[in-house]
């Protein structure tokens, strides 16, 4: 395979991709007299169009993605994002709406974002939704902050969140930002949140539990009314990470279940595509009490007007520039109307079968910690494989070879050695044989030939990577000196 | 629609793997209370060409694409070139996760890391993150991160720093123990020297500021980055037309500690607000406090040149409550954008739209000022946007101009009650010539 | 714009290893007097918001896009799903030449014989080549082809074959020892049988026809195969609206020889009329006589599946004037297209586009024929096209439709004389009732 | 590697990935009686929206292409393509424009078209375009059908048409098409026409000369106008093959060369992609005196109202339906406006320079036939490898390997064993070095290790194809009933 230079290699002085037309007012030197300028980026890049094109065509191509394969990574619901709604956010009147545009030209802007909240609402079972938080973990701290305004208001903002130990990193993250101190609930032998352990830390210092549900281990909280229960009664919040809605869409509602705020990441359930890391959108829903606090502006509607409200005094204030990314928001938006609650319900379904299905096949050639049933992903662990020295990355880098991606490593920190397996509703039967057909002889590779999984993998662009080192001797950048000195 | 690919004789195979005879027997973990027991209210499925319809009709709603505008203030129009969009909408672009298998995202990894190095070299600091929100939430992990830093309880902003990025900051600043004070701006448009001096002690982290700033004025970052740190405290510069830094000195030469701001300039789209992309670059002494993704170079098993994700002891899935910063998806798609954008209209490409910018600004800037009841407000050189006081109440002016089909400016009393009837103006490359002739014009006429 | 990748360096190092010392010496081959002396009188460079600019004006000055049409005559409004569009523009799809290393190639080479293989299943042939130019081109090839096979001079055409593609067989036997003779409609609109009856003969090469046929009636092809057969003469159908094979049985199974025509419905935008898809496919005996590129199934040295081109010797390349035709660059991209869309509405979905068309065109046919001074023209069962006769005169009536936004139909005079005030209507799956409301009530407003 | 299948082995019943909306009017199955339908269409596929999308993603992977790399294959001027060109002839206005609408509705595309005749008359110093041929062979055949009705105007169509050894394949075969015998015209020493043999030949029989320039070895053919003062002397016409303008663009024009009739490939030096196959364009630009004949319709203009003449009683008659490769012309017409005069002087010039500089580099590798000069393309051979038992295909199919896309083999003919290598001028001193290197490399390996080039290639997504067995053994289209009777 030709390996890609960075571009700053193929750069020479002449080259370029860009013309701009004449320039049509007179030419003012004089104007930046007195203003320090610079007179060359040091490195900059000066290529041909069609250096660039190939560039990112190559390096695309280095890329695995939703649209060339199996993605089971966990907690991410990596399923297909269609094509119709990148068309319809990218059409060119948004492309060019500006976001302080006088607010009667952009009705039809405000009347989508108001739509996409109230179906939101509805499908959730919460009472108003703040599309402003850009991703998941901007959505906690939302979610968090408006808790916190709450209590504030009660007169003491509390010290304490509770968070399971099976919670996604950004939890305790969002919660130790908003101020407050982050207490973990241990797991029971099911995986859930251990009700006893709840219970003794709940106590009138503790703002909020943050719950994740179904769980990191793809498990409902079956108990979760009676948790809601216990939390309430000390006056705390429920407060649910809906990373995993892709579970329970159209089955079951988390306002129903006393959730007082939820974020859902539209990115995952709402099928906006990840982009290699975002952009996303992690919209926060609220019951009625918790309302006045959302962020501003808030969209309101009188008459058939739209009009963004600001003037809200109980308003945690803004948390991000403008109303939120609307382009993903759009998306979405096309997402839910082409579903309708049918097909929304039959997402869930057909997530949770494929899930239990790759469950049950590998059950006798992975180890699953925890025996209760699960929804939307399930989580195995490298246990059988430790005893012939293979660890969950090496499975993962195995499976490389087989043109599949590998699961979530990375956590639920409870289990050691974790393969977090989400298929979601969109992957074929072919497909998931295929994933399930790698597992397996993988399996038997880890007995019989395990060193074929510490050399893994073999085929890709790259081969193993020394993260170690890269974290110990960091370059962060090309750089132009060095690379000058190189050449000389 | 749907989006599944299982086919009928697929689903009964695996429930009978599985063991169950009907699909609800996989929820039997949820309690049927917690069920629901109605259809909810959603409008029907809708078929590709319905969704267009519904879009359309959404659209038409919209009128702003008829007019003439000349508004910035944080949002800016500029050409972007196709490929641009053609490149991005690559699948292999749109439809990855965060890069946490290397081997099998190399290409989104290599575009970061060049990502950051047109960055740090635009920026001129040691080292950028892989992106951030946008820019108010840059302008606000910064100041987080200046606090890490340092230590002190005090955060003075510019006045002119951009009004929402104020706004946010301090929403994020709430829980922390940090006091954010305002700094003046002078009769330039700069930030108030005085003011600065003034307020400033050893008990201040920081000292942020925007430049341009958010009148359009150039600020003077060398004197305020060096006034900071004889406090021991940081000069935190935003840029939030960083089109700009196309032909004013890097802040990095000037004295800046962290560069923070909005990207959007850079081949993303307006979109309504969002998504934008923030982008932070620092000095290589403050690597371990800088919040979000970074890629960096290193090598496979053979040798070769490879980027994984890396320093990731800074974040939240291994340091959890400890982490700099809780963001987890970025804004990845957007920096892949700006690497296409900035490599695409390169060195020379980026200098002359920076010109072009300055120019047709301060040409519109000085006819404008010719026309009675005009008045330019700050004496300060300004890049892409400029303040004029009007002699008549300015929504009178705003919508004698809104009937020509023109949305001329940003009314500026909504963010200082202090600038009445001042308006805030952008002109960027895509306006010709004739489009400033027509605004001219239309002014004139909305003063006599 | 400028797409070279040489920069300054790069030239002066060729320059120097050629041992030339400028760019002219490269052309000294050429004598001086041919040598351009002026420039030649172009436009001015255009950047790229000038090309958008001037297609943007040029775009203007079309009108069409205001109007609620209904004309087809050989090219549809059909929805096309956005995939299409999406995935056929991929550079690895647009900027690959004929895959003539099919190492290199296996992406175009498999989708060819995908394509191969829907054709042939909805035309129900054995066999189909990889495109020809348009259905006009491919209508002339297959009477070329069949005068090779049957080496006898005469080839009937029906009077309702596309007009257009008339002309085109008889520019391209022009130079061929071909007679063409037409044979009449019948008041149903079919093929007058008892006049080819007449006209057929131990002559005759070929019969074309085309169905459903250009005044939108289907044809009955078994009836006219066999009496083609009859006098060893191959039965041509033509199919200019093949979303009518969704519906309609194969023509391979009602007794065609040859089945040709323009596949622009299977996801080809209308283009103002090209790039359209010609398709051709045939019996098996008749493999060695087709034109155009033919996709094979075969194994690499490692013995997995693989795909060529082949059958070359059929090809100009090969074998230069004795080729079956000269084709050469052929519609390999809208082939593509028409597979992608073919794959994606799928079986089921095809049936239910074709239903569409068929129960619409015959609503609005009905709706119409109740307006005073309508009359249906043909008895015959119409697909998506059919003919009405007015009352008044047609270019009256299809004046007052246009002060209306309607262009309602193609005035068939022109066409053929004896059909004076009909006109031809076409209705497809994106017109919504209310569409085909509107204009039965402003035909009877037209009429009143 | 992962293989793709047939998307016919992914169908399953039950799968799709599209969705009509209800039937808004009442459907009455009795409109169908007496007709004869189908129940089924065996085999077609039923698949979903995500397996189409990887199929096809997948697929477009195992090609190579312009923007993926070198594209060096000789006489196809495989230049990058302008993606803006792209997008501004798929726009939705044009997209849905219909060929029969109104003249007065679609002005602006009668414009575009008008303005491209414009312009490559100009170009060329020709006098009048047609721009319906679809592509380069169908340009041919309508110029033929020109001369030929010009001839028989006069009273005698005549009977041959000269063709040079050298010539492209569609040049007999349109040539015959139009009625003509072809007779072939030997090259001299320096590879260009041999004026004698021409001389001999030319008689008052002969209708035409079909001549390249440069010819199909990149030679320009100096003798031009002598050559056209013979063949006109006997009444004769010159045809000029347009498909090597790349070379002249901008430097001298066919018009002034005294050429009658040319056609251009759109596709080529105007840089319109070729799509895998096309669609091209193949204009056809006449002197005055042949206008009379061109295709109806003509577009004409009247004040500023352009319209569609199809009232020419000597015209040759209408040779495909409606006007060309309407959205072909649009990218053409945005490439020479990108460039103007300046543009596309540089293409040629650079053009020339790339392919100077590969000849000159290996003209000690490989062998070269012709010493003349040569413009845009140079034609080696496997000359000097076949002593090892090394042929042309060897050498290509061991290119592979370096990620580069083989030269043109098939022709010329005089060439035996030819690489015929064209690199545009849009390739860069990089990617022309690799190839360089690249070919040096293989003729070392050709006399050190032959073995590696005979079984190459060996890094691509398959090796090396069976060609022959698929021409005896023709699998033409996947076989639903095969494959019952292999699954059952
Ligand atoms: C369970 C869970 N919670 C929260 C998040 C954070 O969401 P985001 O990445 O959108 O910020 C994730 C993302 O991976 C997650 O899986
Ligand atoms: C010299 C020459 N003439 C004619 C042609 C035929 O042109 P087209 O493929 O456009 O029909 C070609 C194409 O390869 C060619 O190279």
């Amino acid at each position: 395979m030709i390996r890609e230079p960075l571009i700053f290699e193929l750069s020479a002085k002449g080259k370029k991709a860009f013309s701009l037309q004449q320039l049509d007012v007179p030419s003012k030197k004089e104007i930046l007299e007195n203003i320090p300028t610079r007179n060359d980026i040091e490195g900059f890049p000066q290529v041909s169009e069609v250096e660039i094109v190939r560039h990112f065509t190559r390096l695309s191509q280095t890329n695995h993605c939703v649209d060339i394969g199996f993605y089971p990574l966990g907690s991410c619901t990596m399923k297909y994002s269609p094509k119709i709604n990148e068309k319809l956010a990218s059409s060119p009147d948004f492309m060019l709406s500006h976001p302080l545009a006088p607010q009667d030209l952009i009705q039809g802007n405000l009347e989508i974002l108001k739509r996409t909240e109230e179906l939101l609402a509805e499908t959730t079972g919460m009472d108003a939704f703040t599309l402003q938080p850009s991703a998941g973990a901007q959505g906690e701290l939302v979610g968090m902050m408006l808790i916190r305004a709450s209590h504030e208001e009660k007169g003491n903002p509390r010290k304490i969140v509770l968070i399971p130990d099976s919670a996604h990193g950004t939890n305790p993250s969002s919660a130790h930002i908003c101020g407050y101190q982050v207490r973990e609930i241990k797991s029971n032998e099911k995986g859930t949140i251990n009700v006893d352990d709840l219970s003794q830390n709940m106590t009138e210092d503790v703002a909020a539990l943050m719950i994740t549900n179904p769980n990191t281990l793809g498990v409902f909280e079956d108990e979760i009314k009676k948790i809601a229960y216990i939390v309430h009664a000390k006056g705390g919040f429920i407060y649910m990470d809906g990373a995993n809605m892709n579970a329970l869409a159209g089955i079951c509602r988390p306002g129903d279940m006393n959730v007082d705020v939820i974020h859902l990441n539209l990115h995952k359930t709402f099928s906006t595509p990840h982009g290699g890391g975002g952009p996303g959108a992690g919209p926060v829903g609220v019951k009625r009490k918790l309302e006045p606090f959302l962020p501003i502006p808030v969209i309101e509607r009188e008459g058939n007007q739209y009009f963004l409200d600001i003037d809200r005094p109980q308003s945690i204030g803004r948390v991000r520039s403008f109303f939120g990314n609307f382009a993903v928001i759009v998306k979405s938006l096309a997402y839910i109307l082409s579903l309708g609650f049918e097909g929304l319900k039959e997402i869930s379904e057909i997530a949770v079968l494929n899930s239990n299905y790759i469950r049950k096949s590998l059950e006798k050639d992975y180890y699953l910690k925890y025996e209760s049933p699960t929804l939307h992903e399930c989580v195995f662990s490298d246990k059988f494989q430790r005893e012939y020295g293979i660890q969950n990355i090496d499975i993962a880098k195995r499976l490389i070879d087989f043109g599949l991606h590998p699961p979530t490593m990375s956590f639920p920190l409870i289990v050691h050695g974790a393969l977090m397996i989400e298929p979601t509703e969109t992957e074929s039967k072919r497909d998931l044989d295929l994933f399930i057909g790698a597992m397996k002889q993988i399996a038997k590779e880890a007995k019989e030939d395990p060193k074929i999984l510490k050399s893994a993998p073999h085929i890709s662009y790259v081969r193993r990577l020394d993260e170690t080192s890269a974290a110990r001797n960091p370059i962060l950048k090309w750089d132009y000196q060095t690379d000058k000195v190189k050449k000389e | 629609m749907s989006y599944i690919s299982l086919s009928d004789k697929d689903k009964k195979e695996m429930m009978k793997a599985i063991g169950i005879s009907s699909l609800e027997e996989l929820f039997s973990s949820i309690p049927e209370e917690l069920k629901l027991k109605n259809a909810l209210r959603l409008p029907q499925a809708h078929t590709e060409q319905e969704l267009m319809c519904y879009f359309g009709k959404a659209r038409s709603k919209n009128k702003y694409s008829e007019y003439l505008s000349f508004i910035g203030g944080g949002a800016y129009n500029h050409y972007i070139p196709f490929i641009v969009d053609y490149l991005s909408s690559r699948g292999e672009f749109l439809t990855p996760y965060t890069p946490y298998q290397p081997e099998l995202s190399q290409g989104t990894l290599q575009i970061i890391f060049e990502y950051q190095t047109v960055i740090s070299q635009l920026t001129g600091m040691d080292i950028s993150n892989a992106s951030l929100y946008d820019g108010a939430s840059g302008a606000a992990e910064a100041v987080l991160m200046a606090y890490r830093i340092k230590g002190k309880p005090k955060v003075l902003m510019a006045k002119t720093l951009h009004p929402q990025y104020k706004e946010v900051i301090k929403t994020y600043v709430r829980n922390v123990p940090i006091e954010t004070e305002e700094i003046d701006y002078s009769s330039a448009g700069r930030i108030d020297f005085e003011n600065l001096s003034q307020k400033i002690d050893e008990e201040t982290s920081a000292v942020v500021f925007q430049s341009p700033n958010f009148i359009g004025v150039i600020e003077n970052i060398k004197k305020i980055s060096t006034l900071s740190h004889k406090h021991q405290a940081l000069s935190v510069v935003v840029v939030a037309e960083p089109i700009s830094l196309g032909i004013l000195e890097a802040p990095g030469k000037l004295g800046a500690d962290i560069v923070t701001g909005e990207a959007q300039s850079f081949g993303i789209p307006l979109n309504f607000g969002g998504p934008y992309l923030g982008f932070m670059a620092c000095s290589r002494g403050f690597l371990r406090q800088l919040p979000g993704r970074i890629a960096g170079q290193t090598t496979d098993v053979e040798g070769r040149k490879g980027f994984v994700l890396t320093l990731s002891t800074r974040e939240q899935h291994i340091r959890r409550e400890r982490a700099t910063s809780n963001i987890c998806t970025n804004q990845a798609w957007c920096a892949l954008r700006a690497t296409i954008f900035l490599e695409t209209i390169g060195k020379e490409g980026l200098k002359e739209v920076a010109w072009h910018n300055i120019q047709k600004a301060n040409y519109a800037l000085e006819k404008l000022c010719y026309v009675k009841g005009v008045k330019k407000k700050f004496t300060g050189t300004v890049f892409n946007e400029f303040v004029l006081q009007f002699s008549r109440e300015w929504t009178e002016v705003e919508n004698f101009l809104r009937k020509k089909n023109i949305i001329a400016a940003l009314g500026l009393e909504k963010y200082y009650p202090e600038l009445k009837n001042c308006a805030l103006f952008c002109i960027t490359e895509v306006h010709k010539k004739e489009d400033i002739d027509t605004l001219v014009e239309a002014i004139d006429e909305s003063l006599r």
